[in-house]
């Protein structure tokens, strides 16, 4: 499909529609309708088929996490912050960790920190198979969306493994990780792999090579370049625009600066390109899984001792920790005034950006059954809006 | 005369109830097909059966009015109707329905019959979007009918009768006499535009559960729904005999009939698991571009 | 329009001929992984209820409930952790965190049932399918949240400490006492296990957060001899641990001497409270062992005016006169004593109760008299020749140690007996350079010293003889004496008791000594109670109530001479008890 | 053997434990104060009160003790004691003349019920034994629990 050469963007100001003329109809999408990734509303304001305006309402899923993290203690924390977002919790689980390390200056033993980019890395390739499958689900191929969820479940076997638990890994502990790899899980590892390589690649050949899915997602939901700095937009969002942009290059955490890959970056900053761009991470996904599995030492600690958890205090200070997650820039902002729970706790979620300020511009003028699909492609998730 | 009446009735009702199974059968074992593609195990076959019995057997504490309640029953009525006046097996008393009762314009307005009755109820149903899903449906029902028409007048044409048994009668004597080899634009453009008749992928707009999951499926619960399912299974079975009929030269016994109806059947499967939907104006656009071409092309070649 | 676009996703129909993905029987075919984080096991015999999951669980989805057929005992809450599975995250901390180790996880993840109230239990209790199942989550190897190794405590090195009566131990550096006080869960089994029932998380908790003076408060509000318990208490209390139960138990004892360490006498007065004001009443307390001398702290902080008769010539009593400088150093002693004499406590020294002046005079004389008159004297060995003026008194030879006096006890010295007196004697001959034997009728184990008394005297150079009956002592001729006992086996006699010594037929041993030290027990000083005080006395203890209090309303009792354990801290809840009973028969609310 | 019959062996026994009596409160006499006094007067009522067990025992002419010997401690032999401990008694020394009392009537009674020739005199003789083994048991306790705590 052919793209248009002057992609259409929303003018920046807001139209009033006159909601009494009876030309309008508002609809709400959402709360629990499946092509909003979950617990979100969006309430539209249609024209005809498209698009006139557009309201995000969220709130449903509001638990209060960062006020709830003031009145628990370093450690009871950790079984909490990797709620916020669910399909990618082991984000949350290391910004935590890592931010409350460099505020108590706790070296993590080198084994943990492979433990923890594996761990990570096999997260993200999660997180994007769910995504894939939502991206084809929302165009209506549903075929792709039962295949990418079992390759999902896959991965998730491997954490059930490492971990102990499918969803809420709880692995990366402060200090470490909870437990060395048991036997025989490097192989299984690589087993997966090939499976859900081979997958990708049937998916790449029945999703990319698509009459009907070129028509539906090529030239939808174009951001042009300039709103990346300006929204904030980071992640596979802003690489799609052109940005070469990766927190895993640039900030170059735990082991990342030792493995060999190159963020990819794309032009043309449509769903389609976006969700091209995304399975291309997916393939370096694997390849960096397999790279770690390479890396990963047999021997040694896997976690540092701390102190007494029931008692320990951390000095007062303040950090922000990042890390590059499967929708972008995934941060903690941790505050400490010396005592024994968190003074303040900030998480930065990259679906905040994409899901609220820019969705509700971008999908000014889009067809209403295109919503769902155009909202899938920034790839959120509604529960680390509301943290 | 009476008894003839009566007799026939009775034959007619047996063979509407051979095809409401065969129809719930085949949608069963479909939905296995499909989750084969998908790699799941799947559905029992006879989970359609077990549809309809819980949801007939459920409480319908909902109601919007008469044309509420009588959706679903011209809905029903249209599909037993399109049945009704094809015969589903050429020369079987049994299965011959009532077909030499009615032509090919009757049933093509039964088929059509249904879905206004499902719109006018559907619409009544309270919801304020509920015009939104039905318009989506008709709007694309409007777009497939014009190269099943034109299908259909070269059908017509070709064997200058629009009696469906003598249609099939024509066929007769060999895959040479088949209108899929005699006039193959002509299939062509019905069999595009069945798949738009049929809802599945690309054209599965009406229960697109993310766009707009509004319309029938959701406005209608309980025994209504049953009559919804179980109508599907009638319906489907109509459609297939008549495109069995009109394009693959019918059928002379029961076992044939199953056999050209399942591989009718299974081409929307085929496509339907490997592409998504169109959107709405694609799917319009798309059924008044080529399908619409070759129904043109097919009518002038049989006129010719 | 590539064409490749229209063909390519019928390659979807690929997959048709593949296995499924799927499988039929999910639940059958598809259990737990082996780490999985299912429904809760706990080992109920190996938990002591500490509750510390109840402190880490962040839903508070744990509560420590009593169950049948456990009681609280030393160490031991009787409690077990009840899991409340709606609320219940199955992060698994609680089972990274228990110190006993007895709480774990099965691999077990389906459960149904209609009842919602089923869905809360006491694993390991009400019994359920998984109990001691084999898969399921389990602490890592080498992976502890907590840290069960207790802070070395710097000491002098055998050779080095039984050249002098230097203290042993050198006392934890504030680095190594902040150290060991984090190992503290502050579940509270100890208080439970204290006689005198010390608030050990609240100072535990204070040294932690350098708080030396809150930790000082506490340590009075209980005891009034943290010095001396600080040394050698026989803490129960690091027996009930709950970090032991998986571990080192906390260096609780030498915590609370870093306490009392850090803060100078002077300072006291900073922290402690003081009497508001004088209630007018007189109690006279008899003996200044940890016992009278606690009773007399209390007593004088409710305002009464307290005096304390002291045969000996130094207070302290058995810290004193019965444990030696280099566990208990005197100066350590004198600045609990000291305190307590701050307080307008006066002791009267060289006053033998009984002669001078009688207990009807202290009767007549004071609103209350307050008895701690300990076991003073040791009992004979009792076995033929034990006249011998060869054959020493354990506590005797304690006290002319203390006083500084020539001992004489010669080259070769048995000590007979496996208590803490006979360590003690044993290891202060060691000290004076003797070679030392000590003989015990039963066998290790079996002694009631302290194990760490027992392991030192060894390691200094006492040479332990097992199993060894004493028959007899006759004279050497030459200024010692010849020992003879008859060697032994354990023989279980009676199931549940502790197996008795049976003397083997014709193993008879005879080793000369220079001096025998007899420490097989001591016994009571009771002729100061005359017929005419009326104060019952059975079996030779006075009979009192719980608060101490004997048949004579006025008169108290308490301590060695009173209560089964025959310790300090015990002494020293006694005196707290009697003073706020003797406090409420004086008008006063007891508090 | 003089004593030959039912009548006269509880005779005897009576004897013997108002002769215990007599022992104790003979040390009562010469005990030093009110302590020793106390625990003595406990013996005594314990010694009157097997004495009135017997004379009911003879009333009655029934035999109710238990024949089982208690378990021997093995510290009899230890605790050879002198009937008369010295002024100064310690509870010691109190219990070490009771348990060797007892010892020895253990020892009597028993020689008594072997050369009896009577099976009913036998029998009484070895149940008096018996019950004087445990008395002795009973002291012995108390000895190694209050005295020999360290031992």
């Amino acid at each position: 499909m052919s793209r248009p050469k002057t992609p259409y963007v929303a003018p920046e100001e807001r139209a009033v529609p006159d909601l009494d003329s009876g030309k309008y109809l508002v609809m709400w999408q959402g709360p629990n309708h499946p092509g909003i990734t979950g617990n979100m509303s969006l309430r539209l304001v249609i024209e005809g088929d498209s698009v006139v305006d557009c309201e995000t309402h969220v709130g449903y899923l509001h638990r209060g996490f960062e006020k709830l993290m003031e009145r628990r203690l370093w450690m009871q924390n950790f079984p909490l912050v990797c709620r916020i977002a669910v399909p990618e919790p082991d984000f949350n689980e290391y910004c935590y960790a890592a931010a409350l390390e460099e505020l108590a200056g706790i070296e993590v033993p080198d084994k943990a920190v492979w433990l923890r980019t594996l761990s990570l890395e096999m997260i993200r390739l999660a997180s994007f198979l769910m995504w894939i499958g939502g991206q084809a689900g929302a165009f209506g191929h549903g075929t792709i969306a039962q295949w990418s969820v079992t390759m999902r479940d896959y991965v998730l076997d491997l954490f059930e493994e490492l971990s102990g638990g499918r969803i809420y890994h709880m692995y990366i502990i402060p200090g470490g990780v909870r437990a060395d790899v048991p036997p025989g899980f490097l192989r299984h590892v690589l087993e997966t792999m090939t499976v859900v390589e081979q997958n990708l690649k049937d998916i790449e050949l029945v999703m990319f090579h698509n009459a009907v899915m070129k028509m539906r997602a090529v030239g939808l939901g174009y951001i042009p370049p300039d709103w990346v700095d300006r929204y904030g937009i980071t992640g596979p969002n802003a690489r799609a625009a052109g940005f070469k942009r990766d927190l895993r290059k640039d900030r170059g955490y735990l082991a990342y600066p030792r493995l060999s890959f190159e963020p990819v970056v794309g032009a043309e900053s449509d769903a389609f390109e976006r969700a091209r761009l995304r399975l291309a991470e997916m393939f370096q996904g694997i390849d960096l899984i397999r790279q770690i599995v390479d890396f990963l030492p047999s021997e040694g600690p896997f976690r540092e001792r701390l102190p007494n958890p029931l008692h320990w205090k951390i000095p007062a200070g303040e950090t922000y920790v990042a890390a590059e997650c499967t929708r972008g820039e995934y941060g903690f902002y941790v505050v400490s005034d010396g005592g024994d729970k968190p003074r303040r706790v900030a998480v930065r979620g990259p679906s905040y950006t994409h899901a609220v300020s820019v969705m509700e511009r971008l999908v000014r003028g889009v067809n209403i059954a295109d919503v769902a699909g155009l909202m899938v492609s920034l790839h959120t998730y509604p529960p680390e809006i509301e943290r | 005369m009476e008894t003839g009446i009566l007799v026939r009735v009775g034959y007619a009702l047996v063979s509407l109830f051979v095809i409401t199974n065969y129809g719930l059968l085949l949608i069963g074992s479909m939905a296995r097909i499909s989750a084969k593609v998908q790699g799941r195990v799947g559905q029992p076959v006879w989970q359609p059966y077990i549809d309809i019995v819980k949801s007939t057997a459920k409480r319908n504490s909902i109601g919007h009015g008469v044309m509420f309640y009588l959706g679903p029953v011209f809905r029903l009525a249209g599909g037993v109707g399109t049945y009704m006046f094809i015969p589903a097996v050429y020369g079987s008393v049994l299965f011959r329905n009532f077909s030499d009762s009615g032509d090919l314009l009757l049933v093509m307005y039964f088929i059509f019959f249904g879905q206004l009755g499902m719109a006018l109820g559907a619409s009544e149903g309270g919801h304020p979007y509920s015009a939104i899903g039905v318009s989506r449906g008709l709007a694309q029902m409007t777009a497939f009918e014009v190269p099943f028409a034109l299908s259909v007048i070269a059908v017509a044409i070709q064997y200058r009768t629009l009696d469906i048994t003598a249609i099939v009668a024509a066929q007769q004597g060999g895959f040479w006499n088949w209108t899929v080899a005699t006039n193959p634009l002509a299939v062509a453009a019905a069999l595009i535009a069945f798949l738009g008749m049929s809802m599945h992928n690309p054209f599965s707009i009406v229960i697109a559960p993310q766009e707009i999951p509004i319309g029938p499926p959701t406005e209608y619960q309980s025994n209504l729904l049953g009559m919804l399912q179980t109508n599907r299974a009638i319906f489907n079975g109509a459609k297939l005999v008549l495109y069995m009929n009109l394009y693959f030269g019918g059928a002379t016994d029961v076992v044939t009939m199953v056999v050209k109806t399942f591989l009718i059947y299974f081409i929307n499967v085929f496509v339907g698991q490997a592409f998504p939907r169109f959107r709405v104006d694609q799917s319009i656009r798309f059924f008044l571009g080529v399908p619409t071409l070759i129904g043109i092309a097919s009518v002038i070649i049989a006129a010719i | 329009m590539d064409i490749k676009d229209i063909i390519a996703p019928f390659a979807v129909w690929k997959r048709a001929f593949e296995k499924p993905f799927t499988v039929r029987k999910p639940i059958d075919e598809r259990p737990g992984a082996p780490r999985y984080r299912g429904f809760h096991i706990n080992d109920a015999d190996t938990c002591v209820g500490c509750g510390t999951c109840e402190s880490i669980c962040m839903n508070k989805a744990i509560d420590l409930v009593p169950v049948e057929g456990r009681s609280p005992s030393g160490g031991d809450s009787g409690l077990r952790p009840r899991v409340d599975y709606g609320r219940c995250c199955w992060c698994a901390l609680c089972v990274d965190i228990c110190p006993s180790g007895s709480l774990g996880m099965s691999n077990e993840y389906l459960w149904i049932d209609s009842d919602p109230e089923v869905f809360r239990y006491v694993p390991g209790v009400d019994p359920k399918p998984w109990d001691g199942a084999e898969l399921g989550y389990r602490r890592a190897e080498g992976y502890r949240l907590l840290d069960m190794e207790r802070v070395p405590m710097p000491e002098l090195s055998h050779a080095e400490g039984v050249k002098s009566f230097l203290e042993l131990v050198k006392g934890y550096s504030r680095e190594q006492a902040e150290r060991e006080a984090d190992r503290c869960v502050a579940c509270g089994v100890c208080v439970a296990s204290c006689p005198a029932h010390m608030d050990i998380p609240g100072y535990i908790n204070a040294v932690r957060g350098g708080d030396l003076e809150t930790g000082l408060r506490l340590l009075y509000e209980t005891n009034p001899f943290p010095e001396a318990c600080g040394r050698i208490c026989t803490r129960a209390c690091e027996s009930a641990c709950a970090i032991g139960s998986g571990g080192d138990p906390v260096a609780i004892r030498w915590l609370k001497r870093y306490i009392a360490d850090q803060v100078e006498l002077a300072d006291y007065g900073k922290s402690l409270p003081r009497a508001e004001s004088a209630t007018g009443r007189k109690v006279a307390v008899v003996g200044a062992g940890p016992g009278g001398l606690s009773a007399a702290y209390y007593l004088a902080l409710l305002g009464h005016k307290v005096t304390v008769f002291e045969k000996d010539e130094a207070p302290g009593g058995m810290l004193r006169y019965g444990i030696p400088e280099y566990r208990l150093p005197y100066p350590a002693l004198d600045k609990d004593v000291d305190y307590i004499r701050s307080l307008g406590v006066e002791i009267r020294h060289g006053a033998t109760v009984g002669k001078d002046p009688a207990l009807a005079k202290l009767r007549e004389d004071f609103d209350a008299v307050y008895l701690s008159t300990g076991l003073p004297s040791a009992y004979r060995l009792d076995v033929p020749g034990d006249e011998h003026p060869r054959v020493l008194d354990g506590v005797a030879v304690l006290a002319a140690a203390t006083r500084g006096e020539e001992l004489g006890l010669g080259r070769r010295v048995a000590v007979v007996g496996g208590g803490n007196v006979a360590m003690d004697a044993a290891r202060t001959a060691l000290r004076r350079g003797c070679e030392v034997d000590i003989v015990y009728r039963r066998r290790q184990v079996d002694m009631p010293a302290d194990p760490e008394e027992i392991r030192e005297a060894k390691a200094e150079g006492a040479r332990l003889i097992e199993r060894a009956i004493p028959l007899r002592v006759e004279d050497s001729g030459d200024g010692g004496a010849r020992f003879v006992w008859n060697e032994a086996e354990m023989v279980q006699k009676e199931p549940g008791k502790r197996p008795v010594p049976e003397p083997i037929p014709g193993a008879v041993v005879t080793e000369r000594y220079d001096s025998i030290i007899a420490a097989i027990g001591q016994g009571p000083e009771l002729s100061y109670i005359t017929e005419a005080d009326g104060v019952e006395v059975r079996r030779m203890k006075p009979v009192t109530d719980r608060t101490g209090r004997t048949s004579v309303p006025t008169v108290f009792a308490g301590g060695d001479l009173v209560n089964e354990k025959k310790d300090a801290i015990s002494a020293i809840a006694d005196g707290h008890r009697a003073a706020r009973a003797i406090d409420r028969i004086l008008g006063g609310r007891g508090d | 053997m003089g004593y030959a019959t039912f009548g006269e062996v509880l005779e005897f026994a009576i004897g013997r434990e108002n002769a215990a009596v007599d022992f104790y409160r003979e040390l009562s006499g010469i005990a030093a104060f009110a302590a020793q006094k106390s625990t003595l007067a406990e013996f005594i009522a314990m010694e009157r009160g097997h004495a009135a067990m017997l004379e009911a025992m003879k009333a009655r002419g029934t035999v109710k003790l238990s024949a089982s010997t208690a378990v021997d401690l093995g510290a009899a032999r230890r605790v050879e004691a002198t009937d008369r401990p010295p002024a100064g008694m310690t509870f010691q020394d109190i219990l070490t003349a009771a348990a060797s009392k007892e010892a020895r009537s253990f020892e009597l009674y028993g020689r008594l019920a072997r050369e009896a020739g009577d099976p009913g005199i036998r029998e009484t003789f070895e149940r008096l034994a018996g019950e004087e083994s445990r008395h002795r048991a009973y002291f012995q306790d108390l000895y190694e629990r209050e005295v020999a705590r360290d031992n």
